[in-house]
């Protein structure tokens, strides 16, 4: 989202065609909208929930899944995520990825912000709807936080045999080269006002051929002024390309060129306390109402759709996974059941703001039955060691979601459909079209990510070396890594 | 002196102790370990890992015993243990050699309680 | 709570009365109260706070308390209860709880709502203040959170041995058969507008009788299209007859019926992890103030009051079981306290924003002190095995809590009275009558959900049986119903 | 913060000189400012996040450092202190904290709200911003749980060997005589209102030098209406002296006075659960953000700036000790990360609003740092045995934090500088001033709290004893103190 | 009979359960035991305290056999529980002087298994 | 060769370690039991239920010696485990017939450290 400073910034890069438009500026500025504290306060609290996401929500639902001697170094693999990337995001990552770029803006932001530059506590940033605004400092926080939970997703992919070293390294790389740009790619854009002044002025322009050309033009750099996807039309209301599909493929490039534990297969690797991994997923859960009705980015009917959904599709997930695994095995698990739910909330979290209820759960029932089948058949087939299927629920979960996103946001199935704010209204809704882009969306995001991340291994491979030793790994990432034991009962 | 060991149920070990207890052995240590042997154990599932659980959780008692009482020692336990289900476990019988109590230097018979 | 669609369908079922006393309607619509985002914010994260009761909170706080072979088993049958029961809530639970019924209005709704049918973002719900609405997702979501907790209190009293497809079963058709209509019978009214609406009405028809004879007929029905608890006057602010009675004496039918654990009494049952069971309690205590405050339904200076009183109610109750446990067994342990806790959550629940500080500090003193009582001596008088106190916290500490609220919601009592929303101020209060009134609503709480409870597991009991093998029971749930241990050290 | 109570009280005490300044005063209540919603949100969900630090986040924290034998002492112990000391506040502890005194206002307040008295859901408080109040419930509540999780951070100081009977005993009386006077200190004022409606009198006064003597007397007792250290110009947002100095050194004065746990140095006193104190960490990190961005009191661009500093600060000092950690030892630990993020949530405590993002980074490196070699090089040096570093973390962290918040809260540093309210500006800022003043109210609680303690500590040795014998140290605190375990796996 | 006693590598408790059950004998006992011997510990640092772990995680395995298993049975752990390196484990073998079955109250080498 | 198995109180692990060590014993197996003797334990209130606990926890410590240093290694943990209170615990001295280091296939007496 930009701020009233893009428009600004905006303004002078086209500077020869505003001349007749500018007269609005003025009165912008003079009656620029306040925050609503309303807002300010759930945008607040959202980001604190998804801190407790991953934090230690994500970390106990992984951590309870390795074994007792490698617990503390998936911790502090998700601990250290989130550290080194709150850093980065003040430092550069929040401009890269939420202000304007210089020459490659449709994948990547500049350094006009860097060290939060400009940004005082009177700064707005704007949000879905014209002339509502948040504290720019609480946007900031907010996106923050999703910078810091998806690398920290991956992490389970590799999880008991990655040495820490390379996880410190591999992090401040992949969140700078592939999760900035995505993000920008998928979330960047000019904002509403931007728009809708620009439409203005085309309307008011009237039959002064002059004046409307100019207010056009005005017009198709606002819309311009957006990040690849954002562009093509593609709709993620929470980030299920940019944090799920994002993470999961990434993760899954991780397990095969970091190849299986040792004893894969042959030894017991039963979770260490699924206790913990159900203390995760309950945060998770509640943590991500502030992830999927936060990113309304107002206290609205909106974020409160975007909740009962994030609510239903969790629980529908939940129970299509312990149904199946009943059917399949004779007695359903709560770690089935548990990973059902994250299935969900990875699945309707691009739907959150658009599905209806009815259709959420659908998506959920969907995500369930899916990744269950993915995670209990297909990967057994292939036969790839991605420790805490990263892969099977984050970017099957999210590919699942980001195409039933096309389905049930339309209108004619209980969706909010897309708005359009150069015309003020909803916009008529193509099924089938908006399936399309948004599989356009997952392909660049796969392509992306998975590439990248590729190329990133392989750095940090050579730089600092990936993989533990055997006795390392038998001994247990939290001595060899940390000098430290998770429990002494 | 024979140290009498026996592995029961976990479930047993409060009827063992009292049995024990009433024949006038006051004293024994107890291990929690797992065994394998006739009694099937069973498969568990974590996603799409199967695990065959053969090992099943049984207390080892350890009673040092005069050889007098080892015969009254193990029928107390045997009686005590017993379900007539496969997995009531064994008692093996073995020789000490020699003993002491730490706190007084004690040593054999008068070391066993 | 109903909302502008119910004032709606009962203006249709009055139309001929209404002929006089319509002409303030389409005002009304003109000026349709919409939600202050505030409100909205504080819905939304009340919601969260209950829902993080629930998973991990009330999970952890059973789950602490069993032996560790049944930690999966409780965990599961308390996820498992908040997956099943949202997804009925949207699709019939919501609306028989809160839309009017057809013929049985004074005990259950209709299915109107079914699937949420209406619902938009755009919807509102109204609060207990006149003209203050919240986004009807957002009240359908917080309540949403009560129907899950509710039956998931219930599995304590016959934890560690019964099936987990006896739980499956046994949840969707007691929320449908006992706490729908309880929910209805207490909470379901026409909300303020319908009766400031009509008392207004009934002010300006002056000396003209028959305007006044029809407006007062308006009147009447919309004082009587309410549930029963709720026309005989019980106060109940967030639940302690709906949610804890109602709870309780189910556990303790169940507790009956299904007999006493192998080996009770003669075999340890000592709690595998307190720390477990803290954490619980300590969870519990936080989101209670989403589950409290939250019912205020606003954030308001009574939300404010209600979060005191549910903090200090608390922390009286904690103090007194500690100290009465002190006094007669000489060692004050955690156990004992953050059950005090509990009890006196429990207890404050129906008075919160009823009573002055003061006087929840009262209450949670009395809560606890029985609630020791009965737990320790009572229960263990008569030998009947309710695993984990649910009858003698909830149920008996709810008991405590709806007759002390009529005493403490006395404004001679520091307490804040009741609203007469037809003389638009407090209600002249008389507290031994409210006090009938409560005991009456706990009576028929104690009925319904008694006599409910008995058959419906009967039902189950037949269909697909009540109690795991005696085998089973030995080895642990976990394996047996789940295939899964909770802890691989 | 007085809210309008006090401001009328100051006015009677001052009947004189008010003769000429009244005019303002009808007016005022006649527009007397009402609660934004957002803000009363937001401070209902800060003081939930505040309880969720102490219980289970401190509790956790503290709980998994020390041995299992000893966890549910530890657990008891935070767990109690919460309890007993909300009661407190409720009874007399808000009004000697937070109203005016009679006779050492300076010091400490009267009890002219002892339980509560006046307070009704209609009262407020002020806040930092003039004619924005919230509701006083709230700010009650918010500030109730500040005073339950100072005492709370001291048991870690003597963790492991003080009886149950003693902490029950010294909390109280700590609370009393150190919190409470401290808090009064450094935070009670008498409110905007009353410093900008003189000050403006003052201007209104004009040439009329009567009026203007008067009106200059009248500003002068509003500034002079406040607590010691805040007449010196101390500043300290959320608590920095209050809650961590303060407590930090209360622990210290304990352990040496206690002495050290039997074995020290000898037996391993290894963390019994790294993965608790992870939660417990993570857990404070996430209520922090009700800590400091609560303390803004408002839902505003400043509470978003605090949270900001709050992740950031948070962040760099866990990274910090990490860093120093694997130069030092060769092997970074995540008790060594999660030690680094308190430290760095305790020193940016009383910077939170003041400071700006980057000058935030700065003080978590340097508290991570500073604290780190403390903790690891001081403390074994001095060799007293703190059991959970209360001192090295808290107390030097808070020092690190108070200095350093002199320094990044200038607006040449990028801080926000201090308002003065006569002037409706930001003063102009004198760095050096200020950190000596800040100095000043460091040395003010380190000599009240640290002599303070000592006499609590003796007076409680002599009433019921403060340690634990050998043996019952030995076989546990959680079976002596407590007839319990924690674990029965 | 004789007892063979075990203390092996964890990870190889596995193997020797095959290696056993494949000589034919069904019954073993294991417990979770911590070893001390030629194979160095590490050492542990807990903010400003160092310990050093003397004592590493094994594996120890009871087997019941009749006197004539007993290098069959010997032979087969090692070749089992072997890796090379140092910690690898030792065996010891005892004397038995009588076994029960408790569920059968059978004894001697027909208790065994 | 012998097995001295000693039952101490957990605490004085480190110190029998030390003792053993200082004799050239570089080799011990240890597991956490649990015992019951003379030594009373507790009683533990879990809301309305109470359980006597009366099993304490011990540590047994299993060292394998060549004849000739038993009564050396005895005298040592006797000395190193001694409070004087009671629950001290006990060693017992029981005969190993045979030994092997698994690394390396040495037997007896060369196996055992
Ligand atoms: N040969 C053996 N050596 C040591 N322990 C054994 C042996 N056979 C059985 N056990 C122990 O006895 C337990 C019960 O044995 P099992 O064969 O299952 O049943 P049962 O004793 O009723 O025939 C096993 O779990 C194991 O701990
Ligand atoms: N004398 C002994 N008595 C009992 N157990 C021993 C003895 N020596 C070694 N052990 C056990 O054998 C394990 C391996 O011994 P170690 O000396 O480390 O390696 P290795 O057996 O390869 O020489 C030890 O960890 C300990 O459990
Ligand atoms: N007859 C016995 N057989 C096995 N172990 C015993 C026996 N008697 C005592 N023990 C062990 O020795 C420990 C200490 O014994 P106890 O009688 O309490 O004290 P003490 O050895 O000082 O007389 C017990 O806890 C138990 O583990």
């Amino acid at each position: 989202m930009s701020d009233e400073r893009n428009t600004r910034r905006l303004t002078a890069a086209l500077a020869s065609a505003m001349v007749l438009a500018t007269a609005a500026l003025p009165a912008l500025a003079a009656d620029a909208p306040v925050p609503n504290k309303g807002d300010t306060s759930w945008m607040l609290i959202s980001s604190a929930l998804v801190l407790l996401m991953t934090v230690p929500g994500l970390a106990l639902f992984y951590g309870g899944l390795v074994r007792s001697k490698n617990m503390l170094s998936i911790l502090m693999q998700v601990f250290y995520t989130v550290c080194v990337v709150s850093v980065i995001w003040v430092v550069y990552g929040y401009s890269v990825t939420f202000s304007e770029g210089t020459g490659f803006n449709s994948i990547i932001g500049g350094f006009s912000k860097a060290f939060l530059k400009g940004v005082t506590v009177d700064s707005t940033a704007e949000t879905f709807t014209h002339k509502v605004v948040i504290p720019e400092y609480a946007y900031i926080a907010f996106q923050m936080t999703f910078a810091c939970i998806t690398p920290a997703l991956i992490v389970g992919a590799f999880a008991e045999r990655l040495k820490f070293s390379a996880v410190a390294l591999f992090v401040p790389l992949w969140v700078t080269f592939v999760y900035f740009p995505i993000a920008h790619m998928v979330w960047y854009w000019a904002g509403p006002d931007a728009i809708v002044t620009a439409a203005k002025a085309v309307v008011d322009a009237g039959a002064d051929v002059a004046k409307k050309t100019a207010a056009e033009a005005v017009l198709a750099a606002a819309n311009s002024n957006a990040g690849m996807a954002f562009q093509w039309g593609a709709i993620d209301f929470a980030g299920g390309t940019v944090v799920h599909i994002n993470a999961g493929i990434a993760g899954l490039m991780g397990a095969l060129m970091i190849g299986k534990r040792v004893g894969f297969g042959k030894e017991s690797m039963a979770p260490h306390s699924l206790t913990m991994t159900m203390i995760g997923a309950s945060l998770l859960w509640v943590g991500w109402f502030g992830f999927n009705a936060g990113s309304a980015l107002e206290a609205s009917g909106t974020a409160a759709l975007a909740m009962v959904n994030t609510f239903v599709a969790t629980a529908a997930a939940a129970l299509a996974w312990t149904l199946a695994e009943n059917v399949e095995k004779g007695r359903p698990s709560l770690l089935g059941m548990v990973s059902g739910a994250v299935a969900g909330l990875v699945a309707v979290t691009p739907a959150a703001g658009y599905a209806g209820p009815a259709g959420s759960i659908v998506i959920g029932l969907a995500a369930g039955f899916i990744c269950f089948v993915f995670c209990s058949t297909v990967k057994n087939k292939f036969g790839y060691d991605d420790s805490l299927d990263v892969f099977g629920v984050h970017c099957i979960g999210g590919i699942v979601g980001a195409i039933l996103t096309a389905v049930f946001a339309a209108p004619s199935l209980g969706g909010q459909g897309i708005f359009d704010y150069e015309a003020n209204k909803v916009a008529d809704y193509v099924l089938m079209k908006q399936v399309l882009i948004q599989c356009k969306a997952v392909a660049l995001t796969l392509l992306w990510s998975g590439i990248g991340s590729v190329i990133i291994y392989k750095v940090v491979d050579v730089i600092v070396g990936l993989r533990s030793t055997v006795d390392e790994e038998r001994e247990g990432l939290d001595i060899a890594d940390h000098g430290e034991r998770a429990y002494n009962y | 002196m024979k140290l009498v060991t026996a592995i029961i149920k976990p479930f047993k070990l409060e009827e063992v102790r009292q049995a024990l207890t009433d024949l006038g052995l006051q004293g024994m240590t107890v291990s929690e370990v797992k065994g394998y042997g006739r009694q099937k154990g069973h498969t568990e599932i974590y996603r799409g890992a199967e695990y065959a659980v053969n090992f099943l959780p049984k207390v080892k008692i350890e009673v040092a015993v005069s050889s007098g009482d080892v015969s009254r020692a193990v029928e107390a336990i045997v009686a005590a243990a017993k379900t007539g289900q496969i997995g009531d476990g064994k008692i093996f019988v073995t020789s000490i050699e020699h003993s002491v109590r730490i706190r007084t230097g004690e040593t054999d018979d008068t070391a066993l309680s």
